[in-house]
Formats: structure tokens, sequence, C-alpha cells
């Protein structure tokens, strides 16, 4: 509302844009704020596109966020939004479950959306992605790519959204190369550089040529010694595959691929339907291969056999769209899994 | 897995996660020898991370390959400014020291965050392009067993904390700068009667904790996190206070603490890889570096003495 | 006149309080002068602003007829002004050597030169008869030696005019006589020295000229060799003492305490009681006498449950009290005054008056049902202060703002008031002047008439000799001599309490 | 001017002093003091709603400081509250899924199960202290990294059957009031305040009013004369420990039963526990002052959530005006010395 911030963000406030009563629509982030380079992040781009793609302004009355500082802020932050009388509001990350289902029994004349969760409640669409068909797809990249047939798996903290990249990323790699063994390891944490770090430096060292980290600013950590590898002796053979949007700007010459979720596309489209009066409200909105929720991002240009990774993949997104493979998304249904 | 080969793996990371631990402890000696209690640590770090990352990103056009150790350079100046406001709280205020050392991790995470945000509009900074990479040590390198163990894929950044802290047990044990430095934390009157002036020195502590703290997140940021957000720093500071302690206030005490809160941080990353404790659940090896911790204590370190004086006021003429 | 120091007219304030009050001090060169009065009268004060340590608000300075302005402590070390203060100011941790070159460090190449440090400190303390071992550790040290490391301080910044903040409260006998023959040398050597003590018999033997001040007043200076005890105690409080505690011969009755074979190591592991024996009985004092580090420490712990025994037994009125806990021991009718009132006796940060309750807190009527009476906890603190004679503003005010002397009414009071089948007294009268030294041996004395044990250790011979029934010489954790006052002389239990027999002592005499 | 006085004034000028250079931030970096100040106070007590969000973050935040605050009063630096407080919340929501009671035996044995699992969280460093003299300030923090991937692993793997958060608890553990919501628009505000309030008074009476508080401050002040005057230092330690523990697990409970009602797996510290210090610190580790300095970190807390929105200011500035506060009051002995001065002047 004054003048420095509002030129920074080169945009305006509600305070004079009283002209109508337009669709307003906001998100909760949850503490890692619009630019975890992850799917606050994501979903935040969806949500500015949102806002242009209709000529909406940032700030109350458009569109906007907050950000929580702990996880005991959500709460506040949704019915804050709600009571600021924004039609529909995002709680990004299954963290905010809890909150949602709260509040939206509260609130029961504005709509919510929960992206990673489901919350049964008219006034909740619920968002939740197949992770696994993107990681699944990235797997069989991975299991392409690797030349001495192991590969290398880090989670963050064990949860049901990670479960489900590995999941995937498990039956990837043995739909592609049965011989390939993949090495699972959870870092406890989402924010410890530094075991992402010593983790993917263990599994390079033990002969890991791919990994793939749905680890958050974990994963950071197996970025860096990748590129640490690769800057030493360029060489070696360090592969990376990134998670949530394409991280290939994460290390140019060790980026494989990333599994991409496309939380924006969900959260435009969530809101499309909810402007158009179409909004999903008590209903699981699944984003998947055929959604265009997921994917997997473009195969490093300097991989020997690009092409036939590229065509591998191309072929199994087609039977996972079509329905003929079914990607496991526990590991429970891992264990049956047999890729036909 | 064979013993050369754990090792191999080992002995880097231990490296890697303990060169920050080993700075910040360092730190934390220098002042709590002084008298002064520093458990602002996490704080001086932040300022540390803070300060490289920008700085890095802003000049990294200027200085190339040196960028980073530049960045180091000015970070260790940023934690030595800011350590000045525990100094003049804890010391002219004669504000409890932990009070004030923990305003101090209050006020640094605020404020690296505010600035981010500042200047670039955001809740994080990009990544850096020029970070410390992996190296190997030249000739040492090739040491048989040794030299693949110790000296290749490793970081300029672990051996500088080495030697810094061999060199600070000196400072602090063999010349006068530190004679007088644990006098005062020790006995403030007496190095009052002997002409030392106790302020000085103790500022002195509190600006080394601060400019060695500094350090300790620099290489942090540089050589792990690769870019600064509210996640970077997070307990690492912490982490060194133990350190400082575990190592009973001697630089190299927190060496080896530093090595061996790497190593079992390293250990428990292994584990999972180690035939006989695949099986078990991940959350014994999550757990293990702090019940290791624990146990190292209550097993063979026994009792830590801090310096007597240690967070205690010097007022002329008082008691 | 050739004064080496003159200061005149000196004031300073604490606040509104007033600790030196327009005082004048004249020392010559190559005397030795006395500074006497009562605690609290202003002697600490007035050398801390000649040492450089307090700013004084008014008066003059001069050193060698120069008027000078001693800023801080350096300064006084360039003007020569060395002080051995009154608490020491050793750094536990360190060496000898290095407690002695701290701030004025021998180095070569930026590094401590240890080596020539030590020979250093040799050198100086061959040079005026100073015994120390430079390389030890100052918490291993005896007392004594401690303040020989001291002096040494003062002397390696060459100090020709020292300053002696009560150097005797804490030597025994044998160190007090090196002392006052280290005093002689020094002033043969040619330095000046500035003495503060209580002891008027001191003062008598070794000093020149004496300065007296009374409530931060300067009173006069006289010379020592036209005058006597009497007029200096005179001029200290204002009128007559009494010197000689009166007190009738005892009437023992039945053992109170009785210890056999009594083991205790002390904290670094060695053997400090080494198989004791000794019995206190009902109406008697036993004075312990014996150089400072031969195991009294160790035994009064052992005896009140502070430390572990090894072996050995203790009993209080027959009955076997080893190694149980304090409060156990306590109520089985033991009081202690221990030997450090701020380590042990006094909760500083406590109020006086919760102070005066400390080991019967939970007792009726101060604790009912686990609730603490204030009513009666302060009702009892008033009783105490009034009784025992402490002087404070309130029962309020915390422990920490009274002085030492008060400190040791106050937990005399609280130990006395319990009335204790046996009372250890370590010490008790440490620093205190001679006015707070009678009172306390009459209360000793008082006990004792009404039929308790007392066991009274202490350094100061005279203390021990002027109000004991027997005196125990305890040697290297042993009583190796149990004497009657009347039949014995300072000289003989000197001889005793350094390890000669008592044979080899009786012949001596 | 009187002690007690300046004991009131003291932090008021202190926090006076946080806001003046607060603002002077917020100026020179380009933004509207008066509106953000406008934004934090609508934040926190614009709408009853706030205001009932206010006290249910100042709940968990007096029993925090309160942990803090009672071991600093027998000497010892708790920083394990963090890790109390996820042991107490774990342990409420356990007992609060598991058994179907009448609410009158439900909720108390929920309260006392996250108070008994706090407890003996802080049982630990207590014992590893008075038994081996093991520094307190290590131990706890590497028990708070401990509680973190022990509670997230029971979650997981014993509360639910791998998911990342357990269901609600029974309406008859909860300390939710649909009463106290509905006065309140809806915030969270739960019973639990009634709790936090009545551990201000515990706490109170317990050290300065009974014997077993006695001899806690006795041995924080001076082991040695606590033992040499027949009291049992190591016990009262431990003791002291399991009391902190004690409030900082209940602090869970309050969280576990009344704010969330659930319990999530956690990817990091919920920093309750380390503003809990900040509070104690703030609050003098007085009961009294705990609870004042809680008010202020609540209203602070959830106030600065409205900062973004309605004045464009990153809410981190709140985090900074906390920390200047907290040193003010740490400072507050150059006040004081200001204080008397203008004091002296007046009188002449
Ligand atoms: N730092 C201080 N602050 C306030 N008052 C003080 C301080 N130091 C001393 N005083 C006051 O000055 C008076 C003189 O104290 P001083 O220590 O000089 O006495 P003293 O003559 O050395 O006593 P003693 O014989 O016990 O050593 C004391 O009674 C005390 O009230
Ligand atoms: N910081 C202080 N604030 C207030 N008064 C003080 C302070 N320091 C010392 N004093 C005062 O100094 C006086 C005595 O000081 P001093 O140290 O000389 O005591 P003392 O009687 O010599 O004690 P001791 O026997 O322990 O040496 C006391 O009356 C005390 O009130
Ligand atoms: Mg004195
Ligand atoms: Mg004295």
């Amino acid at each position: 509302a004054c003048g420095k911030s509002d030129d920074n963000k080169g945009n305006d406030t509600a305070k004079n844009g009283d002209k109508k009563a337009a669709f307003s629509v906001a998100m909760v982030t949850d503490v890692g704020g619009v630019d975890d380079k992850s799917f606050n992040q994501s979903a935040w781009e969806g949500l500015q596109k949102f806002g242009q793609d209709n000529g909406m302004k940032k700030g109350v009355g458009g569109y906007t966020y907050l950000q929580s500082k702990s996880d005991s802020d959500y709460s506040t932050n949704l019915n804050t939004l709600a009571r600021q009388k924004f039609d529909l509001v995002f709680g990004i990350g299954f963290m905010m479950q809890g909150a949602v289902d709260e509040i939206a029994k509260q609130q029961k004349d504005k709509h919510f959306a929960i992206v990673d969760s489901e919350v049964k409640e008219p006034n909740v669409a619920s968002i939740l992605f197949k992770e696994q068909e993107a990681s699944f797809l990235v797997g069989v990249a991975a299991a392409m790519t690797t030349k001495s047939n192991k590969i290398g798996f880090i989670g963050g903290v064990e949860s049901e959204v990670i479960e489900r990249f590995e999941s995937g990323f498990r039956a990837g790699v043995q739909a592609a190369n049965p011989k390939a063994t993949v090495d699972v390891q959870y870092a406890g944490a989402f924010d410890k550089a530094e075991l992402g770090q010593s983790i993917a430096s263990k599994m390079y060292s033990s002969g890991v040529d791919v990994i793939f980290a749905a680890a958050g600013a974990t994963g950071n950590g197996m970025f860096k010694e990748a590129n640490d590898r690769k800057a030493k002796n360029p060489n070696a053979t360090v592969w990376t595959i990134g998670v949530d949007r394409d991280q290939s700007d994460m290390g140019k010459d060790v980026v494989l691929t990333s599994a991409v979720k496309r939380v924006d596309v969900a959260v435009q489209d969530i809101a499309t339907k909810a402007k158009e009066g179409n909004f999903p409200g008590g209903k699981v909105t699944l984003y998947g291969l055929a959604e265009d929720g997921v994917a997997a991002a473009p195969i490093n240009s300097s991989v020997a056999n690009k092409a036939d990774i590229e065509k591998a993949i191309k072929d199994w997104t087609d039977k996972i769209k079509s329905g003929a493979v079914k990607v496991p998304g526990t590991l429970k249904e891992l264990k049956t899994f047999k890729a036909k | 897995m064979s013993l050369m080969e754990i090792l191999i793996i080992v002995v880097p990371s231990t490296l890697l996660w303990a060169a920050p631990l080993i700075f910040t402890a360092l730190g934390g000696i220098f002042s709590e020898r002084s008298g002064v209690v520093n458990i602002g640590l996490e704080g001086l770090m932040l300022i540390g991370a803070f300060t490289s990352i920008v700085f890095n990103l802003t000049f990294v056009g200027t200085f190339g390959n040196a960028t980073p150790w530049v960045a180091l350079i000015v970070a260790m100046a940023a934690g030595a400014l800011f350590s000045l406001i525990h100094a003049v709280a804890a010391i002219t205020f004669r504000a409890d020291h932990t009070v004030s050392g923990v305003a101090i991790n209050l006020l640094a995470a605020g404020l690296c965050m505010f600035l981010v945000k500042q200047m670039y509009g955001k809740g994080e900074t990009a990544i850096i392009s020029k970070g410390f990479n992996k190296i190997d040590i030249p000739v040492l390198k090739d040491i048989p067993i040794i030299g693949k163990i110790f000296f290749q894929d490793t970081y300029w950044t672990s051996f500088l904390a080495i030697i810094v802290a061999i060199f600070a047990w000196y400072i602090i044990f063999k010349t006068p700068f530190g004679l007088r430095l644990r006098s005062v934390g020790e006995h403030p009157m007496a190095a009052d009667t002997m002409g030392i002036n106790v302020t000085k020195m103790r500022y002195l502590g509190v600006i080394i904790s601060g400019a060695l703290g500094g350090i300790g997140g620099a290489i942090y940021a540089q050589s792990i996190a690769n870019n600064f957000s509210h996640a970077t720093i997070s307990g690492q500071g912490f982490m060194a206070l133990a350190a400082m302690i575990f190592g009973k206030w001697n630089p190299l005490g927190a060496l080896g603490a530093g090595i061996f809160f790497g190593f079992a941080q390293s250990i428990s990353i292994i584990g999972s890889s180690l035939p006989f404790l695949k099986d078990i659940p991940n959350v014994y090896l999550l757990i293990a570096p702090y019940v290791l911790t624990i146990l190292a204590l209550t097993g063979f370190i026994g009792r830590a003495e801090a310096p007597k004086a240690d967070g205690t006021h010097y007022i002329k003429g008082g008691r | 006149m050739d004064y080496v120091i003159e200061m005149l007219n000196i004031r300073k304030e604490f606040g509104n309080f007033v600790a030196n009050d327009n005082i004048t001090l004249q020392v010559k060169k190559g005397e030795i002068h006395a500074l006497l009065g009562e605690n609290g009268a202003g002697k600490s004060t007035l050398m801390n602003v000649l040492f450089g340590l307090y700013q004084p608000e008014a008066g003059e300075i001069r050193v060698k007829g120069q008027p000078v302005k001693i800023t801080d402590p350096n300064v006084a070390n360039d003007l020569g002004i060395g002080m051995v203060h009154q608490h020491f100011m050793l750094v536990d941790v360190f060496s000898v050597t290095e407690n002695i070159i701290l701030g004025k460090e021998i180095t070569k190449g930026g590094r401590i030169d240890i080596k020539k440090a030590e020979e250093e400190v040799r050198r100086i303390s061959e040079q005026y008869g100073l015994a120390v071992d430079p390389q030890a550790k100052i918490s291993d040290i005896s007392v004594g030696m401690q303040q020989r490391v001291e002096i040494l301080k003062t002397l390696y910044r060459g100090a020709e005019i020292l300053i002696f903040d009560e150097p005797t409260a804490v030597l025994t006998p044998q160190e007090i006589t090196e002392l006052i023959q280290i005093m002689k040398t020094l002033i043969k050597e040619g330095k000046s020295i500035i003495l503060i003590t209580h002891k008027l018999k001191e003062i008598m033997e070794v000093a020149d000229r004496c300065t007296v001040i009374r409530k931060g007043k300067g009173i006069g200076t006289v010379n020592v060799s036209e005058t006597n005890p009497n007029e200096l105690a005179r001029m200290m409080v204002g009128h007559d003492v009494v010197f000689k505690v009166e007190k009738k011969p005892a009437e023992p009755k039945q053992d109170v305490l009785e210890i056999n074979d009594l083991v205790v190591k002390d904290s670094r592991g060695l053997t400090a009681v080494n198989g004791l024996n000794l019995s206190v009985r009902a109406g008697e004092i036993v004075g312990i006498a014996g150089v400072d580090g031969n195991g009294q420490s160790e035994l009064i712990e052992a005896i009140t449950g502070l430390r572990k025994a090894e072996s050995g037994s203790v009993k209080v009125n027959g009955k076997e009290l080893i190694n149980h806990k304090p409060r156990k021991i306590m109520e089985s009718g033991v009081g202690h005054i221990p030997q450090d009132r701020h380590k042990h006796g006094l909760v500083l940060n406590f109020p006086i008056g919760e102070n005066m309750v400390l080991e019967n807190y939970y007792q009726k009527p101060y604790s009912k049902n686990g609730i603490l009476n204030f009513k009666e906890i302060y009702n009892q603190a008033r009783r105490l202060i009034s009784e025992f004679d402490v002087r404070t503003p309130s029962e309020y005010v915390l422990a920490r703002a009274l002085s030492g002397g008060n400190q040791q009414k106050a937990i005399i009071g609280r130990e006395v008031d319990r009335n204790p089948d046996l009372l250890i007294a370590a010490q008790p009268t440490r620093g205190l002047d001679v006015g707070a030294i009678e009172f306390i041996h009459r209360r000793l004395i008082e006990q004792r008439d009404h039929g308790k044990a007392v066991l009274l250790v202490s350094f100061e011979l005279d203390e021990i000799m002027s109000v004991s029934d027997r005196i125990a010489v305890i040697y290297e954790g042993r009583i190796v001599a149990v004497v009657d006052p009347k039949e014995t002389d300072e000289q003989e239990l000197g001889l005793l309490m350094a390890g000669s027999s008592r044979k080899e002592a009786g012949t001596n005499v | 001017m009187s002690k007690r006085l300046q004991g009131i004034i003291t932090p008021i000028i202190a926090v006076l002093l946080g806001i003046i250079v607060g603002t002077i931030i917020m100026l020179v970096s380009g933004y509207n003091p008066i509106s953000a100040y406008n934004a934090l106070w609508n934040g926190a007590f614009g709408e009853v709603y706030y205001f009932g969000e206010v006290v249910r973050q100042v709940t968990p935040y007096i029993l925090a400081g309160l942990a803090v605050a009672f071991a600093f009063r027998v000497g010892l630096f708790n920083i394990g509250v963090e890790g109390q407080f996820i042991v107490g919340w774990l342990a409420a929501v356990w007992v609060g899924t598991s058994f179907d009671l009448p609410k009158i035996i439900h909720l108390p044995l929920a309260i006392i199960a996250a108070t008994v699992a706090g407890a003996l969280w802080a049982y630990i460093p207590g014992l590893l202290k008075a038994r081996l003299r093991v520094h307190e300030v290590i131990v706890t923090i590497m028990l708070n990294y401990t509680a973190l991937h022990v509670s997230n692993y029971l979650i997981k793997n014993v509360l639910t059957n791998h998911k990342d958060r357990t269901g609600m608890i029974k309406e008859s553990a909860s300390l939710r009031s649909d009463w106290l919501q509905s006065i309140t628009d809806y915030s969270r505000l739960h019973w639990g305040i009634i709790i936090a309030v009545i551990c201000c008074f515990i706490m109170w009476f317990l050290l300065e009013r009974t014997t077993k508080g006695f001899e806690l401050r006795a041995v924080g002040f001076n082991q040695d004369a606590a033992q040499y005057a027949g009291m049992n230092v190591n016990r009262t330690i431990i003791l002291s420990m399991v009391i902190s523990g004690a409030f900082a697990g209940l602090a869970g409970a309050m969280d576990g039963l009344g704010t969330f009602g659930y319990v999530t797996v956690k990817s990091g510290f919920t920093g309750v526990g380390f503003d809990g210090i900040a509070i104690a610190l703030l609050g003098g580790n007085t009961a009294l002052g705990v609870f004042f300095s809680a008010i202020l970190f609540g209203a602070l807390k959830v106030g600065a959530l409205n900062m973004p929105l309605e004045a464009g200011v990153p809410n981190e500035l709140v985090d900074i005006i906390i920390a200047l506060i907290v040193f003010f009051v740490a400072s507050s002995y150059i006040i004081r010395v200001v204080l008397n001065r203008f004091g002296k002047k007046d009188v002449k």
C-alpha cells in the first residue's frame, strides 16, 4: 500500500482496484515460500499466469499469496485470505490438509483447493498428482543411461508423495532395464543439502551413475556433488535427475532430466474451472500424464542414446496414458508390478 | 563393500561436513575463552552464508574462479562486524550473554531473509556458479592408500579448517595474545590488575568468533548449499556450539568434535549400504549421529569445564 | 621529607556511600607502613585507588614527589607500584610462570618463550628468597606459595613500592614467619611496603609506622616504636578492646564425636586423611592445628558428608554416620561453619533472611506440607540478625551485599541457633577485625559452656591457643599429637605441625 | 526511581526502542512504517478472529517459555524444549486417537501423556547432567533431532499406516470448544489457555512458595551451598529438567489437542521451543514475565502474517523487531543507567 513496494512489485494493490467484484484467487505457501524452486514456486507461477491471462492485479481482489512461517500459520493464512474475500484459496502442500479441512468447514461459501492431499469437503477441490508416472519415465531414462546398472534414489522425508516418486521410479527402472538396481536412501529432511551431497557422494563412489533426488533443497547437494565431480573430471559419468520442475539449470552437464510436476498447470486449471463456475468441489482431480499434470523434462542433449531414450519415453507415455500400464504409487503396489 | 571403499566414501564426506562446523566452533572458542558466552553462532553462520552468496552472485564476473575465496573474506568481515552487536550488548551493556546470543540468532535470521526479499524480490537467491569444488591435493594424493582416502575428491576448505584449528590452538596456548585471552576468560580481575584491558580482549574474542563463524557459514553456503534461503543454515550453528563444548573449549578438541560429527553423519549415510544394517528401519540411521554423540559424551569425554568467568560481566571493583 | 608515596586527601565514593573520606597516607622510602582499620573501614578501597583500579573523586597522589594520575594498573606498574591483593588475583589453570608473566610476556618470534620466562622467574625467586615451582599449576600449590607468586608478580614488573592487603590472613604460622622474613629482605633490597593487616602483633613486629583509618576517615599515623597494641586498637575502633577471651576451665563429659581410622581422598585422588583418630567430648573445644593442606578440609568434608570417605568410622553421639547424606548428619546433631563462606556458607543471591533457614527450611515452622511459611522464616531471620548483631539494612537484602564479617556472623548465628551437639568451625574468623573475632570466640565458648562439643579448625595459632581446651595437631592426614594449650607454646606447635614428633619438639624447646 | 517501577518500565522501553529501530529499518528500505504497524495491529487485534488466533498462539508460547525459564532458574539451559514439545505433541495425539473414553478421563489422560512424554525426554539430559556431568546443552540439541526423526517414524509406522498425518483426535480428548471458536469467529482458540495460565501460577508457586522451590532456587544459584545445606543437588537437577520437560510436553499437548488435533510428519522443527528461549529470557525467567512476553510474541507472530498482504512488508521485519526487543531487554542495564540519570535530574 505504499510507494516503494508497489514499484518493486510493479503491481498495484487492492485499495484502488475496486472496479467490480471480479474473480480473485490466492494461495498459501508452506514454509518454503514461493521461491522454493519447487512446487510452491510452480504453483505461484501458475497463479501469476492465470492472473495475467485474466487481466487481474496482484493483491487483494486479484491474485496473491501468503507465506507461512510455521505449521501453525497455515490456518491463519487460509483464513485471512478467505476473510479478504478471495473466491478461491489454494493450500499448497499436504501439510496444509488439516488446516484446509477445518477452514473449509467454517467458510462454507468460499472455495478452497489443496495440492498433494485430499480433503473431503464439498467446497474443497483436491489436487493430486500421479508423481509415479513422471518418475516412472525418468526411471526409464535412468535405466537406459546407466552404464554400471547402478542407480540411486534420494528421498527427503518419508511420506506418501515421496513414496509415489520412489515406487514409480523403481518401476520405471525395472521396466526398462531389469538388471539395474536402485539404491534408495532417505535423508530425513528436505532442507539438508549436506546430507544430499554426502548421500550422492556415497552413491557415485559406490558405482552409481544416475541419481534421482525427490528431496527438495536436500537435492541441491546432489547437484553440487555431480557438478563437482564433472568439473574435476569431465569424463566422469555422473547424472542427476531433478524433481518437481525442469531442474536443468542446476547443472547443464549433469542433469539428465527431471520428473516434472505441473502444479502450475493444475492451479491454472482449477482456477479457470472455478472462474467459469465449474469448480470441482468435493472431488479429487488427478493430474497424471494424460492430463499434462506431470511429465519428464527434455533429456540432456549430451546423452549418447538420447533418441532411444526419447523414443522409449514416448512409448511408455502412450502405454500409461492408454491405461495399458498402471504405474505403482506405493511400495506395496511396486512389489506386484510387472511391466508388460 | 570393502573397508577401503567405505573409507573413500566416508572420509571426504566427513571432512566436507566438518569444515563449517570446525570454523564456527573455533569462533565459539575464541569468544568463550575470553569469557563471553556465544550461542549466537548460528546467527553468525547465517550472516556469513548470506554475505558470501550475495557477494558471489554479484561479483562472480569480476573475480572469476577466485570468487568463492574473496567471498569467504567478505563473509569473514561481515561476521566480525555483526558480532560487534553481541560484543556491545554482552560486554559494554552488560546484557546476559545468552539473551544477547539468542537475539543475535533471531536478528540474523530476520535480517538475512528480509534483505534477500528486499534485494531479489523473492525468498531465496539464485544458485551460485562458482563454489568450492572438489579437488585432489597435489603430491599428497599419490601417497598409497592414505592419498586415496584423505587427499582425493576432497575440498581445500576442509584442509583449511584443519590448518586453522591447529593455528588457533597455537594462538590460544602459545602466544601472549592467547594467554591474555584466556586470563580474561578465567579471572578478569586478575587480568585487569596485570594491566590487561579486559574489555578490549573480550571484544577481540567476540569479533574473532564473528569472523570465524562468518567463514563457517560461507564455507557451508559455497561448498554445500550453493544458494541462500531460509533453510540454508538450520541448526549448524548449534551443532558447532555442541562441537565446541564436546571439544572442551580447545581448538584441537573442536577439530576432533567437528570431525566426529561429520563422521557420525557419514556413517549414518553409509549404513544403509552395509549388509548387516540394510534391513533395519531407516529411523535408526537418521538418529544415529545424535545418539552416537550422546553416547560419546557419556562414555569417554567426561565433564567439560567452561572457562571460569564464561558468561560473567567484568565490572571494575565488583566482586 | 622523602616520601615515595603520598596520598593526599583522598575521597572515594560508591554511589552515595563514602568509602574514603579525606584520607591522607604518606609512605617513606624503605619503610614498612602498616594500614589498620576495621572491616569495611576503607583500606582495600584506598589501596585500589593507589593501584589504579578505582579513580578517586578528590585528592592527589604523588609518587616520589611527582603528582601522578593513576588511571589503571598499567600506570601503577609503570610507576613501580605493585599490589598483592586480599583475594588472590591468580588464574587457577595457569602455571606459576604464566601467572607471573601475564601482560608482560617474554616472547620469541611471536610465541611465548616459556623456557626463558621460567628461568627469569627462578632468578627473581632466588634473589628474594621466594621459593616457587615455576612450572606448577596454581590450583596445585599451597596458599603460601600462591602468595609468593603474587609477590613475584610485582617484583617481575620491577615494583619499588609493594602493597600487601591482608597477606597473613590465609597463612600458617610458618608461612607468616617466612613472609615477614621476605618483607624484611625486600626492604633491604630498597623496596617500600604498605601492609594491611588486622593483626596488631604483626604490626608491632615488622612495621615502622602505622596509619589508622576508621569508617572511611583517617585517624592518624603513629611510629610503631612509640605505641602499643592497646593504643592501636583504641584508635581503630574508638574505644578500649579486650583481647584475651575470658573462659572458665572446660568440664568435658562423654564423647560426642569419635573418629577411627578415617581415610579420605582429595579431589585429585590422593590420600589426604590417612587413618585419622580423634574424639571430641561434650563441653570442650578441640582445636585442630596444622599447616594448610594436611587434610583439614577433607576431614571436615568427610565428617559432614560432603566428601566420600574411603574407610574408617565417624560416630556422633555413638551413632555411625560415615558416608551418610549431609542432611542425615546434620539432623543427627552436627553444625558446620564452613571454611569458604561464599562457596558453601551462603547463597549470595538469596536474601539474608532465606539464608538463615538454608538448612532447616523444610522443617516446621518454616515449611508446612511442602509450603514455605515466609512469616516464620523472616521472624527467625530478624531474631538471629539482632541476636548475632548482623549489620544489614534489612533481612530482605541479598546476602551478597553484606560485608564479609557480617556474612560470617549470619552463618554463625544460623549454625549456633540450631544448637548442634557438635559444632564444627572451620576458619571462623578469617579476615575479620578484632571486634568481630572476639564476638565469634565468645560464641564458640558459650556453646562449649552449654555442654556442646566444638571442633575448631584454624591456621591461626593465636586463635587455636586461646580458644581450644585441647589441641590436636594434624600432619599428613593424621593426628600426630594432642596437647594441652596451657602446656605448650607456638614454637612447639609449629614444630609439631611441621612433622617433628612430640619428643623432638620437646627437646627443641 | 523504585526498583519495582524500573522493572516494569525497562521492558516497555525496550519494546519501544525495538519498534523505533524497526521503523528506521523500514524507512531506510523504503517501506511505509505506519501502514506496516497498522497491518501488524490489524493482524493481531483488528478482528476478534485474529485476537482468538493470538491467544491460541500465546498458549504454547507460555508453556514453552515456562519450560525454558524453569530450567534457567536452576542454572540449566534447556535448548531441548523443541524436542520435548514434539514428543509431547505426539503422545497427546497418540492417546487422543487411540482410546474411546469419556471426556473426563480421556482429555486429562492425553494431557498427562504429553506431560509425561516431555518430562521423560528431558529426564535424559537431566540424568546425564546429574550423574555424569555431561553438558545439558549438547544433549538437548542432539535429542531435538532424535525426537524429530523418531516422531516422524512413529507417525508413519505406528500411529498410521504409512500416512503423513494421523487422523483427528477423538472429540473426547479435544481441548477445542465450539463456544470459544464461535465467539472468536472460528479462530482456533481452545481451552489450553486456561492450562497455560494455571501453569504460570504453578511455576510461580512452586518456585517461590514451596520447599522444593527453595531447593531448586538454591541449587540454581549455588550448588555448593545447596549441597552443604543438605540438599540433594543431583536429584534437584533432574527434577528441574523433568519439570521443564513437563511444561514443554504440555505445550505440545496444546498443539496436539487444541490447535491442530492431529500430528503430521515434520520436515523440520516447529520453532516453538526456540521461540520459548526468547520468551523466557524476555520475561526474565519469571512466571509473570513469561506470561507477558508470550503475549507480545504471540501478537507479533500472528500479526506479522498480515503484513505482506496489507502493507507489502516482508514479515521477516517482525522477526527483526522481536530480535531487537530481546536485545534491548538484555541491555536493560544501560537503559537503567539512562533512566537513573534522568531520574536524578528530575529530583534536582
Ligand atoms: N565496589 C563497591 N561498591 C560499593 N561499595 C563498596 C565497594 N567496595 C567497597 N565498598 C564500600 O566501601 C567500604 C570500604 O570497603 P573496603 O573494602 O575498602 O574495606 P576494608 O577496610 O578493606 O575492609 P576489610 O578489612 O574487610 O578488608 C565498604 O564497607 C563498602 O561499604
Ligand atoms: N559490587 C558491590 N556492590 C555493593 N557493595 C559492595 C560491592 N562489592 C563490595 N561491596 C561492599 O564491600 C564491603 C566489604 O567489601 P570487602 O570485600 O572489603 O569485604 P570484606 O569484609 O573484606 O569481606 P571478605 O572477608 O570476604 O574479604 C561490603 O560491605 C559490601 O557491601
Ligand atoms: Mg579489604
Ligand atoms: Mg576483608
